[in-house]
């Protein structure tokens, strides 16, 4: 997904809107304003653009339930004495982080670029943004920036205080992701790098995932690791989460909303591409879930279920940045891949005594980075720069040199910088600011559900806490 | 009057009540419980990372019974029906009862039981 | 969203469409039939028509989608022991509620009206209503009618027999609902107001929440409240839900539907409006949850995820009506408001003892009424009568006077009096003929569920009825 | 649904095309290539493609959302102790079959047929069928076969060993379902009897459902029934599932799916017969839901929640294969007889000694079949082959003659044939390579998860088992 | 010293706690436990079969008193506040405790309870 | 005989129970409690309105010890460490036992313990 202002026209396009043009010159033009609120002036001129706005409409919802999965997922993988401060912090970080979006980020993000560095116009959407076009362009891209921060949710869960959570959200969709995505998405400096055809990521492995899994990884590491989580001797000791048909439901949701996430990102209807987007999207994520499971059987002998969840996301994660760009064999492969770096990833997490909840580092942040990197390998030369259109996009392994490689290995690094720097800095003032990020010990281990949010998520059931009866 | 507890397999409860119903023990009171003894635990797996489980489920079964010669019969029941003969099947503790008391009716002793 | 016969040909759809016209004329002219069963007729003589089939089907679903989450708030929000209940009423309000609607509905709300007052045609979608046009119409509407419905389950659960609620969902669907519904959106009285352009919901914050809420009212009041819910002094009791993750998943699924609700309430794929629609829908819902809780927390202290979770809905409902209508700032300001309107009607209702379990008057009756008159307060002259045609609609605000303002609120009085009037008398006279409408007491302490349903909805767990250990 | 190579031309999708390729004449003809990956070609030729493509990416995530709702009704239909082997189950049949159709099934089903039994080209979707319209169908054809894997895991479920589900997995995508498909749907035989029009199926009574659900059968009988469901007198022992609410969620999800499944079967945009075809969706489910739920209350006096879940999807079932080709009271009919069916199915398949835990038998298996012979009594004329163009379908109640009747009962009697009897010879022989398809007795009684996979699915919450403590 | 265990209705539980407080007897532990006894159980359905729930939700409250005049004002408080006058009331269980020692302090015997 | 029966705080189970298996005392059986004493409840809020929680979770711990001797070492190791300090920590409560039989054996007395 690229910046779109006004409506492109690639050639077939073209047939359509110059006939379409031709005929309402019958009518008595109407002068094109900068904003068009009502959307008529829009269709006029764009016929269309209708088709875009059905496109992108769905696809926003679609990306939008894609909260309730990651709030089934981090749920289903957390203990239930937590619940309830995770449900809270779900819904708030999209709640807080889209208006965050909506008066300032979405602005950084997409505004007129100064230099590269950050956009400088549409604040609140307002003025000269309330325009259909520009509201249809917020709502999709809104959706990928709360996607964002609910990442960190799952890496930072069961011990963050709620007001710290409240804070970063606005952070990070204010600030943190709408810059990197405007030197990606918005016109700036690392989409116009200068090898390959620039740094591209087509839906966001880098845009979105790798800047929620990173800032997750600072998270986790100002923290420290949840009370119990490693013995004196620094062994790592298992903390099940507390329903596996939650967080099965979670990845059923979470995939069924990465249509939208991917295809969508075309943003437009005319752009054909879309069924090998979602494709490739399907044949990546099985693809985790399957490699993931080999994997995890060949080291302990147990099909691991909460491990094969991890690897569907990972195929997915993993799918994000090329799925545009490659065939459906390739997206099996880089499916594969990222099954076994999630496991890799979050068994070498748990052995360097870093304490992620739900594996989102490993899921978002080790498969962000390395979807970006899978574009300068896979990519085919069939599809052009986020269009039809040239230049196309090709990578080592199709004859394309090492170009294309070079400039998304720079993003990557420019992603695990930026993200895991401010993502740490960040995390730091807080604990200044807060007197702690974290909540009291004692507050740990009885829950946070039932300090903070003074209720508990399940008072029907008896709730245990395993880990103190073994 | 004596309280009959047993710690007895979830699996084997059915069975343990058909055979005390039998022998006219209608009345007895079942718990949920986790028990640890002989029989070993076994190792779970969460995410690529194991733990033990050493608790076990087990159902704790208590019955009173009006009188010591009741005692006998019971725990015969008790045994032949929940065993199986492996690590795990639990144990029968016996202990006096003072009194009794039915609610409904507020009848005492062994008339109660 | 408005009666819709054939296709509007707003300026530039009649751009596309004189174009093809034209066309078409080169072809034997097909003489238009009054019923179109196959849709052959009308693609070609309305060929955008296809765009709109696909807008309203998928939308449709989103809407159905609702009916999911609407079963999983409720069921969060309310005991484990009266689950199975609630399942069986979530399903039943649509199955049966669709059939009646089916039959009667339908024509009292779409058919051709006598005098402003009902609709007469159409029964049973046959005949002349057998028409791919009519059909998808019913689609649309038929999920409004089911949303109506089972907004009442909220007000009503864990003490309503299951008979009585079959009953009333019949009543809803077949009568309540598509009289008011005519009066506004078939043509009717109120829409014909001689202030402002008339009395206008655009996706039914009247029409559908508020219409649910208040029967809901009615239903809570004729029903008294639940054992334990207020003391001998009257004081008011808590009685947590069993499930606080079903009832954020029930939330992130009703948000989700919402799009289709709102966006696809245009009812037309060339109004471009669709993205102001769903950017205000999202900044309402998040708006409605931050200050809901903002609200609570200043109250008591506590981060209350139940009134957060209302709040998010409160915000939907406020925004339904005025959505087409206003720009993204006003959403926050309508969610803003929505979100103290929840807090302040839970804990309202509570003081005068009026036991709603799941906040349903507070969210939907309540915030209906508040989402009507908004429209006439912040309604900015941008886009006119459910299309981008003119008149346009106009609020306090910006300087439409006080007209419109007071066609809201007439239609908003119109409203409670008529969902709430004859919610009184529906459940009064059911209680009659049923001998009651609510289970006896030993039954509700036991549980709906070990009764009617014989079985309960968990049994591998221990549920236990935390109220009676406090 | 039927094959589509290149994009139909009806008369009115005619008028659009021939205006848009006399306007595209005036640029350079572009070469038609067999193989369009970029989508560039098939848009200047086809311009309407893109309404088909948002059509079909859109109705292909409804359809993939449906393994979500399986999954959840399985999960809550089945006991907690055997969630997380389900919940495997159901995420692997997904990923593995999709790769298996991947590389095997689409070209058997879809690929250029020899002698209409099996098609023979497309394998792994390379070479000419990178494409995006080979991509498209692909798309949606895989997110069925997934489904028809999937309907197996509830008839199998709490006893059949995952690897050996895994193995039926890759046979069911890679060869039974893609060859019946190919005879249905792909141009083999079925299609072309010379009955009626030949035997239809719109979207999948039989070539899902059916298939599915007999499959299904074959693993009930040669795994056995469950220990503790027949007792040694052959009493059949009621094993309720362990969670209504996520029972309910199923249904309402594979409910919301199949608007997808159903709609999104006409495979083209341009077919507005999409509204009819929602429409009797609807109606057909709801009745089914409403006549499940009388006929047990009859029977038993009790409001079987469980029953009306699995009424609803039986009258979806049933209404699959009808869905276009009736009108809306029919639908409802339909849904009637399928929720007749499946209560009678359930308790009959319980007096034979079947264990089918979760209905699938009844619900997909027989109401398949009833699908089927439905479109040979219901048919009403006035829509046709898939198409708006002719032949029309006519059904023996509109005077079309015993035809289509006797074309639709073959198709149902092979469909049977086929799909137990490879069903038996699969399971049979799986059973003898790995020595027992089934777990051992003390596995089954701990449940499935502790075993195999080395977790269960609530380690927060006391699990007990219901069964042996009544 | 002695141990009073009441076998009681889950619904009755609040009403008999406040009257051992008014008693001056604010410690006690509650247990969720099954019962069976002159009660009978109740037939469930599952997609139309039917099935027999024989053991009903009780709550076990267990208070021990420190000598055996204090049994007696507490069994009647029980007795009367926990009582519907219907099968299934429950029962009271009496008997004799060794030693009691609170874990904050040390404390044994009499003081401890 | 003697069974120990504490009332023990959740968190504090697993080094309890890590304390009598190096006593030598593997057999033990657990019960989730709750329990109502020194300690306070707490409020809890429902959509805004408030409710108190009164019975805190506790665990009960029950291990029957072949003599009365063996009931001190127990006792202390399990005063050690279960105790805080602070409201809550519990109390031990010490009964006779009649009667012990291992269900898989059929054994009887203190070899079955
Ligand atoms: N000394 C004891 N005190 C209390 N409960 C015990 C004791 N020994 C065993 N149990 C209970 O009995 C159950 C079965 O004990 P175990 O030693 O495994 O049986 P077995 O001796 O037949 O192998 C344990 O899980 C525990 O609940
Ligand atoms: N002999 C017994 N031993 C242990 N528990 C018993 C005994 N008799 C009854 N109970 C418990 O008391 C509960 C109520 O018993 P029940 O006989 O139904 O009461 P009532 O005599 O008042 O009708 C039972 O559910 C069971 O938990
Ligand atoms: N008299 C009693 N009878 C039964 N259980 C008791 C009694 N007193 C206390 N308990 C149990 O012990 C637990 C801790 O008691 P509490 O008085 O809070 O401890 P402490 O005296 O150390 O402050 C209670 O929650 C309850 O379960």
């Amino acid at each position: 997904m690229a910046i779109v202002r006004g409506w492109r026209t690639p050639l077939c396009g073209g047939v359509i809107l110059s006939l379409l043009f031709a005929a309402s010159s019958l009518f008595q033009p109407v002068t094109a304003l900068a904003a068009d609120p009502s959307g008529e002036t829009t269709l006029l001129e764009h016929p269309s653009a209708s088709l875009d706005f059905i496109w992108i409409v769905f696809a926003a919802a679609l990306v939008f339930i894609m909260q309730g999965g990651f709030a089934m997922l981090t749920a289903g993988l957390c203990r239930a004495k937590n619940v309830v401060n995770l449900m809270m912090k779900n819904l708030m970080d999209f709640s807080i982080g889209s208006l965050a979006y909506f008066s300032v980020g979405f602005a950084l993000m997409f505004g007129a670029t100064r230099g590269g560095l950050l956009g400088t116009s549409g604040w609140f959407l307002s003025g000269e943004s309330y325009d259909v076009s520009e509201y249809l362009l917020f709502l999709f891209q809104v959706m990928f920036a709360a996607t964002a921060a609910t990442i960190v949710a799952g890496a930072v869960a069961e011990r963050m205080k709620v007001k710290a959570y409240f804070l970063y959200s606005i952070v990070i969709c204010a600030l943190i992701y709408p810059l990197y995505g405007h030197w990606v998405w918005g016109g700036g400096w690392l989409s116009a790098l200068p090898f390959g055809v620039g740094h591209v990521d087509f839906a966001g492995s880098g845009v979105v995932h790798a800047v929620g899994g990173f800032v997750g990884l600072a998270g986790a590491l100002v923290l420290g690791p949840r009370i119990g989580k490693f013995d004196r001797q620094g062994k790592p000791h298992a903390i099940p989460g507390h329903s596996m048909t939650l967080a099965a439901l979670g990845v059923f949701i979470l995939w069924f909303g990465w249509y939208g996430f991917n295809a969508g990102s075309t943003l437009s209807a005319l752009e054909l591409r879309s069924a090998v987007i979602a494709v490739n999207t399907t044949l990546a994520a099985s693809s985790g879930a399957v490699f993931s499971l080999i994997a995890i059987h060949a080291i302990t002998k147990k099909l691991d279920v909460g491990m094969a969840l991890n690897g569907a996301i990972a195929g997915l994660v993993g799918i994000t940045a090329p799925c545009a760009w490659v065939e459906g064999w390739a997206a099996i492969v880089i499916g594969a891949v990222a099954g076994l770096i999630v496991v890799l990833g979050v068994l070498g997490f748990d052995r360097i005594r870093v304490d992620d909840p739900v594996g989102a580092v490993s899921v978002h942040g080790l498969n962000g980075i390395w979807g970006l990197l899978a574009v300068g390998l896979f990519a085919d030369g069939s599809y052009g720069l986020y269009t039809t259109e040239g230049p196309m996009v090709v990578g080592l392994l199709y004859g394309g040199g090492v170009g294309q490689l070079v400039a998304q290995a720079v993003g990557a690094a420019v992603v695990f910088v930026w993200a895991f720097g401010l993502g740490l800095v960040l995390f730091k003032l807080l604990d200044v600011l807060l007197r702690g990020i974290r909540v009291a010990p004692q507050e740990e281990i009885e829950g946070l559900d039932v300090g903070e949010h003074g209720g508990r998520a399940y008072p029907n059931f008896t709730v245990v806490d395993e880990p103190p009866l073994h | 009057m004596k309280k009959i507890e047993a710690i007895i397999r979830p699996e084997r409860v059915s069975v343990v009540k058909e055979a005390l119903e039998l022998l006219g023990y209608p009345g007895m009171t079942l718990t949920e419980v986790k028990g640890h003894g002989k029989q070993k635990g076994f190792v779970q797996q969460w995410r690529g990372s194991q733990y033990r489980i050493e608790f076990l489920p087990k159902v704790k079964l208590e019955l009173v019974v009006e009188n010591g010669e009741a005692v006998k019969p019971v725990v015969e029941a008790i045994v032949q029906h929940a065993r199986t003969g492996e690590a795990g099947d639990g144990k029968i503790f016996i202990y006096p009862v003072e009194e009794v008391v039915r609610i409904r009716t507020g009848e005492r002793g062994t008339e109660a039981v």
